[in-house]
């Protein structure tokens, strides 16, 4: 038991590590959904099935789905202004 | 500072930091061997005082109501804050709708509906996840589980209604009015619910209801109104955090549709 | 084995803080902080975890049967929930920052100096 | 039960729930008088129940959970009248700031309404809890609102790059409170203060004392004391200025008040040996931070990051007066933490003014624009008066206490601290209000501009006059600045209630077993008021000349003699460099700074 709880220990540490060492967001949310639920799976040998179910719906899915979304809002954000400046090139050509 | 100064000063922090805390530790009960009065004084009362079997859940609604009261005007807070940030920039609200119609068209950015193979798969998991978010929440005082994981639960419930690519009804059930009356209500309820007890001459919180039998769903007391109010605010705040962030590539898709 | 659950919380403290010194990125950032965050759960947790007992739900065994604290599971909850509005928040200003700047680097967006 | 007690906190959550469920199917004059009735209702409680608890104590268990056998099982609100007497206070600013903002905001519904009144109940909440979690999670709740709230005006980059500062700096504050709330509850077991307090001893082992720094880092971060000061200027520089009322007037010292609270409920037992240690680490906090604040606020031309500044520095003389951790002291701080907020409350309300009428905040642009405005001009100078610390108001008293108590335990250097600090930011006002107000002196160019925000009327509608909502808040705090420091028994009562607030045993007792101690009043000694008032007029006598000074064409020249001088400021503001990770790499020194410190003081 103490030797499962020790390499989840080190295995959550190293995930932590490596979602922050992950300088591309996308991928990061991927990392960050999977340190979520090796977090849920060590609460539940922690003996706390509650915690566990909401850091496993929160933190493995609400919150990567967040990240995600906003991703996705940034990245059509972008399109968008490179549209307008296309545009207003456009213009001033004519 | 320039940034490897930045960086080298912090990590000298840091290992002060680390430093102070292993010492610190050094001197705490070692792990595993928790000695604690509080915790073990709610396991031994909280099924005979309050009748419920999850302590974890008499711990959030009863013993410690308040915290749980605060801990959901922080979510309803942040809820409205996102409101407030992400709403359309006053120079926005009008012009560049048309531009951006025309713009979609021509680039073809119509989105193709999932396959029906797919839709049928998502919609159909939506009445078992319903279900089984419903069950969380009314046995959150029995088992493992309550207000906040099965409100969570049932929030997923109008997203996969979003990925089946049923828009239209996503923006029913998601919109904004809606969700926030339901996640207002149910704030307003929890709140309604701790003035009995104070009425009674009690404190604020305070159970009224009878305890019933422990293990049965109709027990103790107070917690499963108050469960069932913070499910339907954190499911509706939820909702309403993923409709914000949503709203715009929504109504982009749905004006393509058309 | 006894001090390694609180040097991982700490780890994890420090790591976050790290990502957020270092960061290019504001969305990188808010993960960072959510990182940050979780070194409190693990904390937490393990200040309530007691060898050999069992979680705090009492249906299926007797009153008295050994069981971890509940209280730090229950502060637990409210954690994790100030955690998803916190994140929810900043993302929305980070949105924000590229609608109104084009960039999400910390280091471009300096409108506030001196 | 005293019914009453839950009261400051539920009304005005209530209040924003009615609201959210109404949103925009409810006209805005609704929202504004469930607003204005939601705040007053608060105050007149919170004042009822300051004054039910001048001789006794409150303590409200919430669910009735009274303690059993000295242990805690439930969550406690505990009133004193410094406790309730805060919640007041922050109510009567609130109102001010929604009076004033009658005219504000008419884009999105009456969310900001709903915000506000949440901010309004954290804050209630914070100054009442009696428990260490319940404590965070109004913490919390605050950070939130008031996030939300700083982030308010969506279209500049400035803002967000603002809140961005604060949220992240706040939230790490707040997390490693809670690191530091793990600890203490892995060795006591409790989370009542009362209780940790009593259980903790005279233990000041290196885990009691990592806890408490812990704890006390996370809090100074919300009270913006050096080094974790950097977020306040970018946030209130940002901040809607109604909202800056409440972010410089009460929430800033909260920081403050909560770490008093925490450190005379759980930790005077464990390091009355100690004393001398903490107090030092502190004094140094809080004269970094009242100078580097004075320094910068002088520096500034950005009227709302002035003030914001100046709330930095006189939040450092606020932790001065609790370093010394004698009753004393304290009283003396909360007279100037009331004096204080009413005077800058005033002088926001005034920056807001400006902003409507002239659509600009830059000490530059607005040259000699104020000149039709002789009223507004006239509480402007009121606020710079508070804060020099001028004889009737509140903060003189304040002054003239914390520095008896400084001297009296030969910590006379304060006092120049003390001068210097209320000096020079009193300075920075009046230069302000002489190029703005009177149109005097030399012109600062606009061309040599500083990078600093471009602020766009908050308002809509005509901008030729002052409305009356807008300039009566502005005038009572004004008057509230003054009345402070001259009603008559107020020492006494305020001293008595510092003497409760201090009593460490007498808290515990109160809590956990509801019996009630006698307090222990320190009789008040008549400090010579003599050197107090001389002091004070010769502070506001400097500060005027330097004022003058500085916008004399004689300030422009002599720049040139004084190189070192000019280095050493564009350090200073070289390191408010407005990029988060610098603020957070600040931060982590601070902590690790203060922590060994204090570690070392402890243990040798």
């Amino acid at each position: 038991m103490l030797v499962l709880q020790a390499t989840i220990l080190i295995f959550v540490a190293i995930t932590a590590t490596a979602v922050v060492f992950t300088r591309q967001p996308v991928r990061q949310v991927v990392g960050l959904s999977f340190y979520g639920i090796i977090l849920g799976l060590l609460f539940f040998i922690l003996q706390a099935p509650d915690v566990a179910l909401s850091q496993i719906t929160i933190g493995a899915v609400a919150l990567p789905l967040m990240f995600m979304l906003s991703l996705a809002k940034i990245r059509r954000d972008a399109e968008e202004r490179k549209r307008r400046e296309e545009s207003e090139h456009r213009r001033e050509a004519a | 500072m320039n940034r490897r100064v930045r960086r080298w000063f912090f990590l000298i922090c840091a290992c002060a930091i680390f430093g102070l805390f292993v010492s610190a530790v050094r001197q705490m009960p070692t792990f595993g061997h928790y000695r604690g009065p509080y915790g073990d004084i709610l396991n031994r009362e909280t099924v005979y005082e309050r009748h419920i079997t999850d302590v974890v859940t008499a711990v959030n609604f009863d013993w410690r109501g308040i915290d749980t009261l605060g801990e959901e005007s922080i979510l309803f807070l942040s809820v409205i804050g996102t409101l407030v940030l992400l709403r359309k920039p006053s120079s926005e609200v009008n012009d560049s709708h048309d531009e951006n119609d025309t713009a979609d068209k021509r680039k073809g950015r119509e989105i193709p509906l999932p396959s029906a193979a797919t839709r049928v798969a998502t919609l159909g998991l939506v009445g078992p996840l319903v279900v089984f978010g419903l069950y969380i929440v009314a046995h959150g005082h029995l088992t493992p589980g309550g207000g906040f994981q099965g409100g969570v639960i049932l929030a997923t419930a109008p997203l996969l209604v979003y990925l089946a690519g049923d828009l239209k009804s996503f923006k029913r059930i998601a919109n904004h009015e809606t969700v926030q009356i339901g996640e207002a209500l149910g704030l307003l309820g929890f709140l309604i619910l701790g003035l009995p007890g104070m009425i009674r001459g009690g404190a604020y919180l305070r159970n009224v209801l009878p305890l019933g039998t422990s293990g049965h769903v109709f027990s103790g007391g107070m917690i499963a109104p108050i469960n069932v109010c913070t499910g339907v605010a954190v499911s509706a705040g939820l909702v309403a955090v993923t409709y914000v962030f949503l709203e715009h590539t929504l109504e982009t898709r749905l004006r393509g549709r058309r | 084995m006894s001090l390694l659950p609180y040097i991982v919380a700490v780890w994890l403290f420090l790591v976050g803080l790290y990502g957020i010194v270092t960061s290019r990125n504001f969305i990188h950032l808010v993960m960072c902080l959510a990182i940050l965050q979780s070194s409190t759960y693990v904390f937490l947790l393990a200040v309530g975890y007691r060898i050999g007992a069992g979680p705090p739900v009492f249906a299926n065994v007797p009153v008295g049967t050994p069981a971890v604290d509940p209280v730090v599971q229950a502060l637990l909850l409210t954690d994790i929930v100030v955690e998803a509005t916190v994140v929810a928040l900043l993302l929305s200003f980070a949105v924000q920052v590229h609608r109104n700047t084009a960039t999400l680097d910390p280091e471009k967006v300096v409108e506030l100096e001196g | 039960m005293n019914p009453l007690v839950p009261l400051p906190l539920l009304i005005p959550l209530a209040a924003a729930f009615l609201l959210g469920l109404l949103n925009k199917r409810c006209p805005r004059w609704f929202a504004d008088s469930i607003a204005i009735l939601a705040a007053s209702a608060t105050g007149v409680v919170s004042l009822i129940l300051m004054h039910e608890s001048a001789l006794r104590p409150i303590v409200y268990w919430y669910g009735a959970w009274t303690p059993r056998s000295g242990i805690a099982l439930g969550v406690d609100f505990y009133v004193d009248p410094f406790s309730a007497g805060l919640a007041a206070f922050v109510c009567l600013l609130a109102l001010a700031s929604f009076i004033f903002s009658l005219h504000y905001f008419d884009s999105v519904g009456n969310l900001f309404h709903v915000l506000m009144l949440g901010f309004i109940a954290a804050m209630c909440g914070f100054s009442l809890s009696g428990d260490l979690f319940n404590l965070f999670v109004y913490f919390e709740l605050m950070s939130v609102a008031a996030f939300a709230l700083c982030g308010y005006k969506t279209e500049e980059p400035s803002t967000q790059q603002g809140a961005i500062n604060f949220a992240v700096l706040n939230t790490i504050g707040a997390f490693l409170a809670l690191l530091g709330l793990g600890m203490f509850y892995a060795r006591t077991g409790a989370l009542n203060l009362a209780q940790i307090g009593r259980t903790l001893g005279h233990d000041s082992g290196v885990l009691v004392v990592t806890s408490f720094v812990f704890v006390m880092c996370g809090l100074l971060v919300k009270a913006a004391a050096f080094p974790f000061h950097f977020w306040l200027a970018d946030a209130h520089a940002v901040a809607p200025t109604p909202v800056c009322v409440l972010f410089s007037g009460i929430m800033v010292e909260l920081g403050v008040y909560a770490v008093a609270r925490v450190y005379w409920s759980l930790m005077d037992g464990a390091l009355a040996p100690h004393r001398s240690a903490l107090t030092g680490v502190l004094l140094v906090v809080g004269t970094m931070t009242a100078l580097l604040g004075a320094c910068m606020c002088f520096a500034q031309r950005h009227i709302k990051r002035l003030l914001a500044f100046s709330t930095i520095s006189h939040t450092g003389l606020l932790i001065i007066g609790f370093a010394l951790l004698k009753p004393g002291a304290l009283a003396g701080a909360a007279l100037y933490l009331i004096g204080h907020g009413a005077a800058k409350g005033a002088l926001f309300l005034v920056a807001g003014i400006l902003l409507h009428r002239c659509g600009s905040i830059d000490e530059a642009h607005l040259y000699g624009r104020g000149r039709k405005m002789p009223w507004t001009g006239a509480v402007f100078v009121l606020g710079g008066f508070g804060l020099v610390g001028l004889i009737p108001f509140g903060t003189f008293a304040g002054e003239h206490a914390i520095e008896f108590i400084a001297e009296r335990n030969h910590q006379g250097w304060l006092d120049i601290v003390f001068f210097l600090a209320v000096t020079i930011t009193a300075a920075a006002v009046f230069r302000v209000y002489a190029r703005v107000f009177l149109g005097r002196g030399t012109r600062l160019s606009s061309g040599a501009r500083l990078k600093t925000v471009d602020e766009r009327r908050e308002t809509s509608g005509p901008h030729n006059h002052v409305p009356a909502v807008m300039f009566l808040p502005a005038f009572a705090l004004g008057l509230l600045a003054i009345a402070a420091g001259c009603i008559p028994g107020e020492t006494h009562a305020v001293l008595t209630a510092a003497c409760a607030f201090a009593d460490h045993a007498g808290y515990q007792a109160r809590v956990l077993e509801g019996a009630f101690l006698p307090i222990q009043a320190v009789a008040s000694e008549h400090a010579p008021l003599l050197s107090s008032v001389l002091r004070s007029l010769g502070a506001t006598l400097a500060a005027i000349a330097l004022a003058v000074f500085a916008i004399s064409p004689a300030w422009d020249r002599g720049r040139i003699y004084s190189r070192p001088f000019a280095r050493s400021m564009a350090f200073i503001r070289r390191l408010h460099s407005g990029r988060v990770g610098d603020y957070v790499a600040y931060f982590a020194f601070g902590v690790a700074a203060i922590g060994i410190a204090l570690a070392f003081l402890i243990a040798s």
